[in-house]
């Protein structure tokens, strides 16, 4: 499976799909949410390929973000501070929304907010569009108010997801924080309120120092760590869920790099998974390894006869 | 994620090419390496895609071959040469550091070229004032006009010490004028030349790379002679495709994305004049 | 500072010297917890050298620790499950522990048990020992009683703190989990009980599958995650815990390979450092961390002041 | 952590031993690299510690130059010859994959020689049972053992096809027999020779190094005829010298360090006689 001979624009019948929550996804790889934004990556490679496209989170205005620098490198991995910053709910239904479902993308729309409110806006704002599936982010670190704050607390999920549930019949996805205690209390939560699969997981809290200066390099001063450096941390987190709630849908997040790492998520028991942080440095890395899983799965009938019926591993 | 995990760029270019898409990530043969003052560089490498397409104040991501570190490194193209695309960049720190070490021969992994370039007209006066390591891309700009015949072309630089950039440059444009740190600076240097600012009766235009607080100063010795300008910024970039909102300047409009929406911006647009 | 041109024999004069809750390091530059035994590591360097000696956690009997395989690679990183495996605190008593003060190596006992009893067994074993400092082990992720469980509460670890402390008048230090919600509430809990310092990250939780199998690779199935990946994750605990409790002394851990990797922690806030993987594949590595940081602290003497008298940069 | 940023083994070797320590991890040069079988092959690099130093069933940890991979691979040390010491293995994943495409004039980071070596007397008839990649440190053994003239050795090894290791110990034992899968297991081959086992009234001891299931077979094999036997182990390891306690086994006396108090045990000691 040599990265060198992967021609990716080669016409490819996907042979082994996969169903999360009900929703088929060509193949069980998606991009993750904050990593894809259609205007840059359509010119990189067919979009509509991938398993699912996760868009950036949205939120019921557009958002600022946070002060540059954004990011600083870690060993394997990045950190970045981003914020969320995004032109809202409103242009998103009007520009990228509809275009990638012109593509035949599946589309899972990441759903940002600061407050319970916020949420509920722009659920309601998507209960009508063509989304296929909805993505509630919990879990951002580099936001003040929501975010993270809400998805490290199983009451406060609770209550979220259950006022969110009502507003719409489209599949919702709970994005969940590896930065807590006990993630089986909160994924249960997320499950108890009405949630139809679980996103794990988004950035782990980090940072960096300018050692010729002594201060942060980040303006924000901390930020999320995602990229290779992450991908054992994430898997222990799919798999502890996995072994909680044997039944609910699981896409499994982090330092996804190649085919073989995403397979591991697979045996670990998620449906599917999402690439982040690898599209940064290598554009058409969503797509490279949703071949080479596609690859992968051939020799593993029964693993992937499973995942075809969206049935997964454990 | 070593350069010999990418695959060559010839084949990239032709694969992408063919299906309509962009190049993505390759891996190129440098040619050529030197170093033109302490701790700059001037890298060469063979890609026919970028020399073919590349604009004034395009950049490229270069790549460690250090799997530990993933994050593109933004550079400037400095001069294309038939199929051969050079940058010019200081060493500050890991990875530059290791660009510095590389050897014709040896490969490098490259994306782009990337980025907005400078949006010229047929018949202007340039003036492209550059700082430090600003210069690079401004080279280039006088070398993408010196193919337009009724442009003139003025180089305005300023170094921290040694003039690596004159002669460089001097092949493109039509008059040269730089000063070092000791000496003063390119306000300074525009000031003393400000009365033949004004060639043949052409529009002049002010095209400008450099550190912050110099692309201020220069913004607003513009504005206040009602010069247009264009500026190209500098920010820590996550992806340099415009895909993760990493690497964002306040404009008039709000924030705009340094790598895709720039890097070039008027003076106007961010509210700089 | 290039390693080539490091020769870790030479004879050095510390040029920096710190102070952790009072007690004198010859360098900031410690050995982590269960990365280092005497008897292996004394072959490859002067273990005297070292700013401090953290030893392998000891309990009150030996413990057998968890079934082998024990450890699978991750990207710039490791995960392992040892389980504590330990000879007991008597063994230790007359082996490890007199050998280490016959050198002249100042001691950082690391204390683990399956419950405050046995905490308190092994603090009270320990009150009349030669050991400089007692570093309390509340964040193995890797047993199943004691350990993480402990350290994830700040009242459970109150309560062991409280109990443990008038015990011994040595130093404590609290070794923290950051495996948690919230660090600043737990961190609190410890030095409101009585702490004289604190000494985080313990390892992160994660996993990986043998993509043969489809099977966890560990025994254990899931483990500590150490290593250069988790570098700013680690930082960014220290960094938050030093904004949150700006007196109490800190031990900085996780990731380090370099002397600038040392000073990103002493700019966040750190008095200290200790190296844990780093030294599993370079067993110079701790010795050579203390050199490459000892240079370095040379430009940075205001820093270097700071640390000499026991303060911190932040 | 590319093999350029540890000490080369010259400088490091004689900094440490002339300090009294053991040397740390160091860059060495490979001078040979041969595929011996599909999968399987025998690299060779310069290090004259090691070559003075080794004891038969001592392995070393051979290390990735790429950064993501940090932990030690152990490998056995199949031969030493002047201030060579060659290892045999077999790629099994991306570590050994990397060091089979090693060659002559590249480097490789090493520690050691590593481990508690096997008990050898001066004069004993050893019989050396290995099984598919545990022959390689018995080759060493019956290397060392040559060198004690009252000494007798016979290899007993078992292949999954291929006798790639026949000719190498040939060049060391008094005999050599062999099976492979498809004919049999080792115990069958060693219940064929067991008539001429006997060898001039020396003491028969047995060493063997193979898989679990092998070894457990031979120990008991050897226990029901009264025969010694010490078995060279393998576990995952965190460090290879005796510091992390990753890599234990159980025996009477508790779970010792695969690395440091073995590889090599007594069938007694592991209970499994
Ligand atoms: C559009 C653009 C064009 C540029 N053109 C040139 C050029 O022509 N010549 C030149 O010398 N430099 C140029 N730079 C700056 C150059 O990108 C940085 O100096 C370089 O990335 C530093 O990398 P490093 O590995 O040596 O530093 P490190 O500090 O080790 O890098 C760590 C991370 O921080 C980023 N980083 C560090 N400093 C900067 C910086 N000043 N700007 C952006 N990212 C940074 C790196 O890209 C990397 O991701 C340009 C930057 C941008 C954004
Ligand atoms: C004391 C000792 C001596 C050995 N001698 C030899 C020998 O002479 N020839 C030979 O072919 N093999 C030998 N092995 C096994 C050899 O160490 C592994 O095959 C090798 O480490 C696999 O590395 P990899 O990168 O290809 O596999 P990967 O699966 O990519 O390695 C990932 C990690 O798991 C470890 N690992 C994987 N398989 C094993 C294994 N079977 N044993 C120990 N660690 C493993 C690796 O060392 C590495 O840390 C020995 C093992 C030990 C413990
Ligand atoms: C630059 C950047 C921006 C991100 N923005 C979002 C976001 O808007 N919403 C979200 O749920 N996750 C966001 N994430 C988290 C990723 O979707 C993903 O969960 C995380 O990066 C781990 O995956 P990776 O290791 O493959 O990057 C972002 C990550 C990065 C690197
Ligand atoms: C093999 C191994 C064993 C460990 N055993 C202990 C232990 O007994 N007590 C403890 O407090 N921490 C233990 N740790 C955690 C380390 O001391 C350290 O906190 C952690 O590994 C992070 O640092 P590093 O990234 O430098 O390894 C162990 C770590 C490793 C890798
Ligand atoms: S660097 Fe990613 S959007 Fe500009
Ligand atoms: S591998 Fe570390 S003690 Fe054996």
């Amino acid at each position: 499976m040599g990265i060198m001979s992967m021609n990716v624009y080669e016409p490819h019948e996907w042979k082994h799909g996969t169903k999360v929550a009900g929703v088929p996804w060509k193949n069980p790889v998606g991009t993750a949410s904050g990593t894809f934004q259609l205007a840059a990556c359509r010119w990189f490679y067919d979009v509509s390929q991938m398993g699912a496209i996760s868009t950036k989170g949205v939120s019921p205005v557009p958002w600022e973000g946070n002060p540059t620098p954004r990011t600083a490198e870690s060993p394997a991995g990045m950190v970045n501070a981003v914020g969320l910053q995004n032109p809202g709910v409103d242009h998103y239904l009007v520009d990228e929304l509809p275009k990638l479902k012109e593509l035949g993308a599946t589309v899972v729309t990441n759903v940002a907010g600061h407050s319970d409110d916020d949420y509920a806006e722009v659920v309601e704002k998507l209960a009508d569009s063509p989304a296929d599936m909805l993505e509630i982010n919990v879990s951002c670190p580099n936001v003040s108010h929501g975010g993270m704050s809400v998805g490290s607390d199983p009451k406060t999920l609770h209550r979220l997801i259950s006022r969110l549930r009502p507003i719409t019949d489209k599949p919702m996805v709970v994005k969940l924080s590896p930065n807590v205690t006990d993630i089986v209390s909160i994924a249960k939560a997320a499950v108890d309120a009405g949630a139809d699969a679980l996103s794990l997981i988004n950035t782990l809290v980090g940072m960096r120092i300018d050692i010729r200066t002594g201060e942060p390099i980040i303006a924000n001063r901390t930020g999320g760590v995602s990229g290779p450096a992450i991908f054992p941390i994430a898997l222990g987190f799919v798999w502890r869920v996995r072994q909680a709630l044997p039944d609910i849908p699981i896409i499994g997040i982090g330092g996804i790099d190649s085919g073989e790492k995403a397979l591991e998520y697979l045996y670990a028991g998620a449906n599917a998974v999402e690439v982040g942080a690898a599209a940064l440095y290598d554009p058409t890395a969503p797509l490279r390894i949703a071949r080479e899983l596609d690859d992968l799965l051939d020799s593993r009938p029964q693993l992937a006869a499973k995942l075809a019926q969206g049935q997964t591993w454990r | 994620m070593s350069p010999s995990s990418f695959i060559p760029t010839a084949r990239a270019v032709e694969q992408a090419t063919a299906a309509g898409y962009f190049p993505g990530r390759r891996s190129v043969e440098i040619t050529d390496n030197q170093r033109l003052d302490e701790g700059v560089y001037r890298l060469t490498f063979r890609d026919p895609y970028i020399a073919a397409h590349a604009k004034a104040a395009q950049f490229v991501n270069l790549f460690s071959s250090d799997p530990l570190k993933l994050m593109p490194r933004p550079l400037g193209i400095s001069e294309v040469n038939g199929e051969e695309v050079s940058l010019i960049f200081a060493v500050v720190g890991k990875g530059t550091d290791e660009f510095s070490h590389l050897r014709a021969g040896d490969t490098v992994d490259v994306l782009g070229p990337l980025g907005k370039p400078f949006r010229l007209q047929d018949d202007a006066h340039y003036v492209l004032v550059g700082g430090g390591l600003g210069a690079p891309p401004l080279i280039f700009t006088a070398q993408q006009l010196a193919q337009r015949p009724d442009c003139k072309v003025s180089a305005v630089f300023g170094y921290r010490s040694t003039r690596f950039a004159d002669d460089l440059v001097g092949k493109y444009a039509n008059r040269v004028e730089s000063i070092t740190n000791a000496e003063g600076n390119v306000v300074d240097l525009l000031n003393q030349i400000e009365d033949s600012i004004n060639v043949d009766g052409l529009t002049t235009v002010i095209l400008s790379c450099g550190p912050t607080p110099m692309m201020k100063a220069v913004a607003s010795w513009a504005q206040r002679r009602g010069i247009g300008c264009q500026l190209s910024l500098e920010e820590r970039m996550g992806c340099g495709y415009g895909t993760c909102v990493v690497c964002v300047v306040d404009t008039l409009e709000g924030r705009k994305k340094v790598c895709a929406d720039g890097p070039v911006f008027t003076a106007e647009e961010l509210g700089w004049a």
